[in-house]
């Protein structure tokens, strides 16, 4: 297979990595495993995350970090001034804190939802049904599309000639311009963002339900529980730790979204579906005016938020894999 | 026929089917139809002529209005069935059309001029797949070097993200070392910031390494991924310790350790990573376009949407690009769903 | 298996000797090993033995080399290997849970081993089938792991470190994983292996059934510390102290604790026994724990002397019987008789223990009380 | 063949060999296109590759969103191309390589006038820098066919944009079509209009101020339009940020009486309506202040960075040369920005005579374009201004944010993209 192709390359590496193994000791050994990776890591990671705390405290429009001036902490200030960080009519940079809510509520909403329909599907294909492997597939068959796809075939189904509205029509009821309407356009970017991603967390899930020892739901056949009151007490508290895997999977993947959300709505009507990655591409990049400043600054704001949210997720991986 | 009626009605363990049985096969039924239902829609959809595309409301298959040659008109005529006025129930072939009235002739008597109403007309068609949406594109460009362009950045950044990444996975995961803690989060923490977040300082990053512009400058920024680090990890925490230790005992050196013993141990995961980075390779489209600018190095992501002008969107060559990016992410889906499937469902409990 | 003359012309006997030098074990600020001191002869059958927690396996792993050494020295044939890496110190380890690698063969579960030695392919398979005949696995080799039995398993795991030709082979709860009957069995062969081989052997276990059939010498260990060292029946007859005595034996021996008067033992049950003169040094009033297995309890007819209990249980297994019964203080005995009894629960019995067979062991320090200090064993507590 | 034959023949070769490997000059020209302007253009440099030996260009033919988003950072990085087909034109000035050493002033200033003002860094710059390959104009497109049938008169040259609502309505009450009004979601569709209305966008002196007293006017207006269904409200209000959408697939739906957009959708209209209905250019319509359309449209820039400054130039001099040009505005069906070219008037090539009646209209519409709507297209920060003007208006039609709040936003926006600027 491919292993034997790869194999006299691997054997050649042995020498190199065996001298270094007598010289460095074991335990030491596992840094020059971890190299190649921190150094792409470093690279293309690291720095640039580095150099945007360059482009957040200088100012003008060069690119060239050396043809830009100090400018302090003024571009933080500017984002973070606010009157009341609930109203974004309040704020110096509307637009992020409109983003910032718009984010907030994606990811409440869209962590419940794939969360909620994760399971359910799960817990359906975790039945004794026909044909499990091609459901399994076709759950998870979206996964693999381009966000650029995912967006688009939406656009195509929901646009005012689109067959959803032809759908409608055909049962009497009126035509609707899904994309129009704040809320509906809030509405479809979850949904779409769920269709999107729900197969990768339900395979999850589904591998947590399998991993429950099937004699525990026989002892509670015994024990004379209902189907109901089954899940409530003895599936969902085995489940927890998978659950909760998903949950802060799913809560990053919330915070990250844009490429398809951009390419459905382009953040709108107005800016009711512009979210944090969008609000930063669009100032320091998507055009004129580009200002990598404040577009860095938000960016070093959102690079806190996502560490914070690793560090809790490793957190939960630890407790719960320990307990 | 009762014993039909049995085996079809046959759960995998007692007799007939519960409500619950129905209801789940009811709600997997409606998930094939909302998974499938909107790409066989934009697939179908390609295959429709503008006009078509712009029908409300649409129909599912594509029709191409019916068309004949006549002596005495160079182009061919679009056929028509009267409805009302004298030539009722008659078929015919539209010469022009000036404001409310059209211009027929029968397609006997192609001499002969009729004015009728155009309301009373409507149009003769057929079900025709309209090719040319992707012939058209086939003629805008070398399709076999962009798809070239594409395969190899997609197949060798798959290897070395799986390379670099397990061999980083296996020192997280079966090392004890100083650091540890602290590599786990900052290496997952700042791999999370997504790549659109700093183009610019990564763009300049990539300069400096004079990678622009060539396949590596798409290849290496994305290849250390925090998805496959965590992925393999937990996945290979799931390896015993026992199993490395014999391997010590054998005299396998660490190095040896890692790719006999817990590469091939970690297959699952490793197909997973695998199939992931692929999809996320070839689908890739924002930094690509910003770190090739030579249209020689174009993928086919960026070949396809090298047509996209500043005015206009055209949903005829818009659907057709989507099918033709969509087409090998089918094959793959097709071929090795088994192992994503079971893959995810080895790595992602932990 | 095959018989122990037949010959084996791939399989060299190589064996050595290992010492211990005040061996230690910290993780962090736990010392888990404890100045261990103990050398294992060429070709003889060790057996670590003790309560799980106690160690054992940390020893072992530090004599395999996968475990570092915190201080003390470990030699093997003479050579301090404190520092040799594991796959260098010439030995081989068989797990508990097999290890096997699951994605080989048994062929290159077996072979595996052997390729990293960059021995010829040639005399790898000439290895192979011969270790895989000997352990009745020929037929195996092309099976992956799973598909084997687990007692297949087992035999796999130890072809592996067969056919490595070590000089010392380490065992880690080899056993645990299977059924009594299959444990019997395999405990027969990894004996006959060894007799055999020849090869010096560590066995570590915490069933000290195995501890009793197979070893020609057993150490027994509690938290990181030697309590005992020595032949299987020498541990049995004469047990250092109320831990090796407890330890050793099935079932458990009895204990009552009482006091020295006046040489003879007065129990806190109130009854008196006789100690046999001469054979332990006795001091009036010391806190004494009197020690006695439960088949040299005898039951006899109603007298003063004897220990006085009530029958609150008895296993009838036709061949043999125990009988478990309280004593009056609330202290509870059990009683090993050959054939069948003809006792029932709730009778009252009186028993008398086999003078020649009693320990006494001093209640506060656990040690056994011997009149004659030689007979103690190395390993006493420092 | 004789052995003199042979030996001219090997002379030669080796002479191109000799040449190539001393002098491979191969230029790389970054283009994009909304139809067929670099088929077009390609043609044209076909012929000069013909003319100039060892000239190699190679058209790399991007996606539009590689020129507005990615050609600046290539370009202040110092990787760009050494040629481009360029919309931002004021924006990348900075980067352009000065022309005027390398080709006839004279003829460049008269065949191009103001226009090459669009290209220059500033008031005090006189150099040449790029070819106006695709000049646009701004203007409605109606559906007279909708009008005939509602048998309302369409209005004259001089009717006000709200006479052209009203009309509009009424053809669309009367004939069931359901949007009367559509602008193309962008800060330059709208500029025009606002300009009407008395929009000055500039200081006295010079200094960029886009809110005003007139801009505010018809901001107003048009969020109205929009929340009473005169503007079609699918194409500002479902999308957000600087999303471009257009409206033209309602227009060729007949779902749509008038339509607002400009010179580059004549192609378009032309060949996907056909025969449904009958459509029309007219002039812009006025505003107490003017009746504007905006100019706008690309052109062929070389940059400072290139190797081959001399080559560059003159392959961009080859263009503008007047049958060159004429030939690429009639093969690409655009308004000529070369004065002899337009004066002459262009055969376009392929194109139904209503497709070059409707050309004819924008070109016609150029000589009365408004002296502020010239030099908003000439202003190198106007991408900025376009963008905020785009994305706050937008928020005002969804109600996000009232008109006033959204003009005061837009003040702080500029203000803030001026001073990154450094002005």
């Amino acid at each position: 297979m491919l292993l034997r192709l790869i194999s006299p390359l691997m054997n050649v590496v042995d020498l190199p990595m065996r001298a270094l193994q007598r010289r460095l000791g074991i335990s030491r050994l596992a840094w020059v495993f971890l190299l190649p990776n921190l150094l792409l890591f470093g690279t293309f990671a690291f720095l640039p995350i580095l150099l945007n705390f360059a482009y957040a405290f200088t100012g003008t429009d060069n690119i060239l970090l050396l043809d830009r001036t100090f400018v302090g902490a003024e571009n933080f200030a500017q984002l973070l001034d606010c009157d009341s960080y609930l109203d974004p009519n309040t704020c110096a940079r509307d637009l992020f804190w409109r983003a910032v809510h718009n984010t907030a509520w994606f990811i409440v909403m869209q962590v419940g939802f794939m969360v909620g329909f994760s399971l359910l599907t799960a817990l359906v294909l975790n039945r004794e049904i026909k044909a499990r492997g091609f459901f399994r597939a076709v759950f998870f068959f979206p996964v693999l599309l381009s966000p650029v796809v995912v967006a688009l075939v939406w656009k195509w189904v929901l646009q005012r000639n689109g067959i959803l509205n032809a759908g409608l029509e055909a049962v009497g009821m009126d035509s609707v311009v899904w994309l129009l309407d704040r809320h509906w356009a809030f509405f479809w970017s979850v949904f779409l963002s769920v269709w999107a991603h729900m197969g990768f967390y339900t395979l999850i899930l589904l591998a947590g339900l399998q991993a429950i020892p099937r004699d525990v739901y026989e002892a509670a056949v015994m024990d004379a529980a209902g189907p109901w009151r089954t899940f409530r007490r003895i599936t969902l508290p085995l489940l927890m730790p998978t659950m909760l895997v998903v949950m802060v999977l799913a809560l990053i993947k919330g915070v990250q979204t844009f490429d398809e959300i951009y390419a459905f709505t382009g953040g709108g009507p107005g800016s009711a579906t512009t979210f944090i990655i969008q609000y930063i591409y669009e100032t320091g990049f998507g055009g004129a005016p580009r200002l990598f400043g404040p577009a860095a600054a938000a960016s070093l704001l959102l690079a806190l938020l996502l560490v914070a949210l690793t560090v809790i997720q490793l957190w939960i991986t630890r407790r719960s894999s320990n307990g | 026929m009762a014993n039909v009626t049995a085996f079809l009605t046959r759960t995998r363990g007692r007799g007939r089917l519960h409500w619950t049985d129905w209801a789940s096969y009811a709600y997997l039924a409606l998930g094939v139809f909302l998974m499938f239902g909107p790409v066989i829609w934009l697939v179908v959809s390609s295959f429709k002529t503008q006009a078509e595309l712009d029908r409300f409301p649409p129909r599912f298959l594509p029709y191409a209005p019916e068309t004949v040659q006549l002596d005495g008109h160079a182009e061919p005529l679009p056929l028509f069935r009267v409805t009302d006025g004298p030539l009722a129930g008659e078929t015919v072939a539209q010469v022009r059309r000036i404001g409310l009235t059209s211009q027929v002739v029968r397609p006997e008597a192609p001499g002969e001029v009729v004015k009728i109403n155009r309301a009373d007309r409507v149009p003769v068609e057929r079900v025709k797949p309209a090719l040319e949406n992707y012939r058209t594109l086939f003629e805008r460009f070398d399709f076999m070097r962009y798809f070239w362009n594409s395969t190899f950045i997609t197949l060798t950044a798959t290897a070395i993200t799986l390379l670099v990444n397990s061999m980083a996975a296996f020192a997280l995961a079966k090392y004890e070392f100083r650091g540890r803690g602290a590599v786990v989060a900052l290496v997952i923490g700042v791999l999370m910031v997504p790549q659109s977040v700093v183009l610019v300082p990564l763009f300049m990053v990539t300069r400096e390494f004079g990678m622009l512009d060539s396949p590596w400058g798409v290849i290496i920024p994305g290849a250390a991924t925090p998805t496959g680090v965590f992925l393999l990890r937990q996945y290979m925490l799931t390896i015993p310790d026992e199993i490395l230790d014999a391997a010590r005992m054998d005299k396998a050196s660490e190095w040896k350790i890692f790719w006999r013993i817990v590469l091939p141990l970690s297959a699952p995961a490793i197909a997973v990573l695998a199939i992931l980075s692929i999809m996320w390779r070839w689908n890739d489209f924002l930094w690509p376009l910003i770190a090739l600018s030579r249209s020689e190095n174009y993928t086919l992501q960026l070949a396809l949407n090298s047509f996209q002008g500043e005015m206009r969107t055209e949903w005829s060559s818009l659907l057709a690009m989507t099918v033709l990016t969509l087409l090998p992410v089918a094959l793959v889906f097709a071929f090795l769903q088994k192992y994503i499937a079971t893959g995810i469902a080895s790595t992602g409990g932990k | 298996m095959t018989t122990a003359g037949e010959q084996t012309p791939h399989i060299s006997r190589r064996t050595a000797r290992l010492e211990l030098r005040n061996v230690t074990k910290s993780f962090g600020k736990a010392e888990v090993i404890r100045g261990v001191d103990l050398t294992v002869e060429q070709g003889e059958f060790c057996v670590f033995v003790g309560p799980s927690g106690c160690g054992k396996s940390t020893l072992l792993r530090m004599i395999s080399g996968l475990e570092n050494v915190t201080a003390g020295e470990i030699r093997i044939g003479g050579d301090v290997v404190n520092d040799v890496p594991a796959a260098e110190r010439g030995l081989a380890m068989v797990f508990q849970s097999y290890a096997l690698y699951p994605h080989m063969s048994v062929r290159q579960n077996l072979s595996f081993g052997l390729e990293n030695l960059r021995t010829p392919r040639g005399q790898i398979a000439e290895t192979v089938e011969e270790v895989a005949a000997m352990l009745q696995i020929d037929m195996l080799l092309d099976r992956r792991p799973k598909d084997l039995s687990g007692g297949q398993r087992q035999r796999v795991a130890i072809g592996r470190a067969v056919v490595r030709e070590p000089r010392i082979f380490l065992f880690d709860e080899p056993l645990s994983n299977l059924d009594a009957e299959l444990r019997v069995e395999m405990r027969g062969e990894i004996s006959r292996l060894h007799a055999r081989l020849g090869n010096t052997m560590v066995y570590v276990t915490h069933d000290q059934v195995e501890a009793m059939t197979m070893a020609d010498r057993i150490v027994v260990l509690r938290d990181g510390q030697v309590e005992q060292v020595g032949a299987p029946l020498e541990l049995y007859n004469s047990p250092a102290n109320l831990f090796v005595a407890g330890f050793i034996g099935s079932p458990r021996m009895n204990f009552l604790t009482g006091r020295v008067e006046a040489g003879r033992l007065r129990l806190d049950n109130g009854q008196m026994v006789d100690v046999p003169h001469g054979k332990f040094s006795l001091e009036d009033g010391a806190a004494v724990t009197l020690g006695v297995r439960p088949n040299h309890l005898i039951p006899v007819a109603e007298t003063v002397s004897g220990l006085h209990a009530t029958v609150r249980g008895i296993e009838q297994l036709g061949g043999d019987s125990y009988v478990h019964a309280v004593t009056a203080a609330g202290e509870a005995v059990s009683l090993h008789r050959p054939g069948q009894t003809d006792l029932t629960v709730g009778a009252e019995v009186y028993l008398e223990p086999d003078p020649d067979q009693l320990h006494l062991f001093d209640t506060a320090t656990g040690r056994a009380l011997r009149a004659d200090p030689a007979r103690d064993s190395s390993a006493e507590k420092s | 063949m004789t052995p003199t034959g042979y030996f001219t023949k090997g002379a030669a070769l080796a002479a191109m060999l000799a040449g190539g490997a001393a002098s491979a000059q191969e230029i790389r020209f970054m283009c994009y296109s909304d139809g067929n302007e670099c088929e077009a253009a390609g043609e044209i440099i076909e012929r000069f590759e013909a003319e100039n030996d060892g000239v190699s260009v190679v058209i790399d033919k991007v996606p539009y969103k590689a020129i507005l988003e990615n050609l600046p950072v290539q370009l202040a990085a110092g990787t760009g191309p050494d040629m481009a087909k360029v919309t931002d034109l004021g924006g990348l000035s900075k980067y352009y390589l000065d022309l005027a050493p390398h080709v006839d002033r004279a003829y460049w200033e008269e065949s191009f006038g103001p226009i090459l003002d669009w290209y220059r860094k500033g008031p005090d710059d006189d150099g040449i820098y790029g070819l106006h390959s695709q000049l646009t104009i701004t203007g409605p497109f109606i559906n007279r066919t909708l009008f005939d049938q509602a048998e309302v008169e369409v209005p004259g040259p001089d009717a006000t944009w709200d006479d052209w609502a009203e009309a509009t309505r009424k053809v669309a009450e009367a004939t069931e079509t359901p949007f009367a009004m559509a602008i193309d979601r962008s800060g330059h569709r709208i500029a025009g209009p606002a300009i009407s209305y008395g929009a000055k966008l500039f200081g006295e002196d010079g200094t960029p101020t886009l809110v005003d007293e007139g801009f505010t006017t018809f901001a107003q207006k048009f969020v109205d339009w929009n929340k009473d269904g005169t503007m079609a409200p699918d194409v500002w209000g479902a999308a957000g940020g600087t999303t471009y959408q257009d409206a033209a697939q309602e227009f060729i739906n007949g779902e749509l009486v008038f339509y607002y957009s400009g010179s580059w959708n004549v192609q378009r209209m032309d060949s996907s309506i056909g025969d449904a209905f009958d459509w029309e250019v007219v002039g812009s319509p006025c505003g107490p202040a003017a009746c504007t359309g905006m100019p706008g449209g690309a052109g062929i820039v070389g940059f400072e960075q290139t190797q081959h400054p001399e080559i560059v130039a003159k392959l961009i001099d080859f263009l503008a040369e007047k049958e060159n040009y004429a030939d690429l505005t009639a093969k690409s069906l655009n308004i000529p920005a070369h004065a002899a070219v337009a004066a002459e008037g262009v055969t376009y090539e392929g194109a139904s005579e209503q497709a070059a009646a409707a050309l004819n209209a924008f070109a016609a519409q150029v000589p009365t374009v408004s002296p502020i709507a010239f030099a908003y297209q000439g202003y190198k920060n106007n991408r900025a201004m376009f963008n905020i003007s785009l994305a706050r208006v937008s928020q005002a039609i969804v109600g996000e944010l009232t008109v006033e709040e959204a003009m005061a936003r837009a003040k702080d926006d500029l203000a803030q993209a001026l001073a990154e600027s450094g002005e």
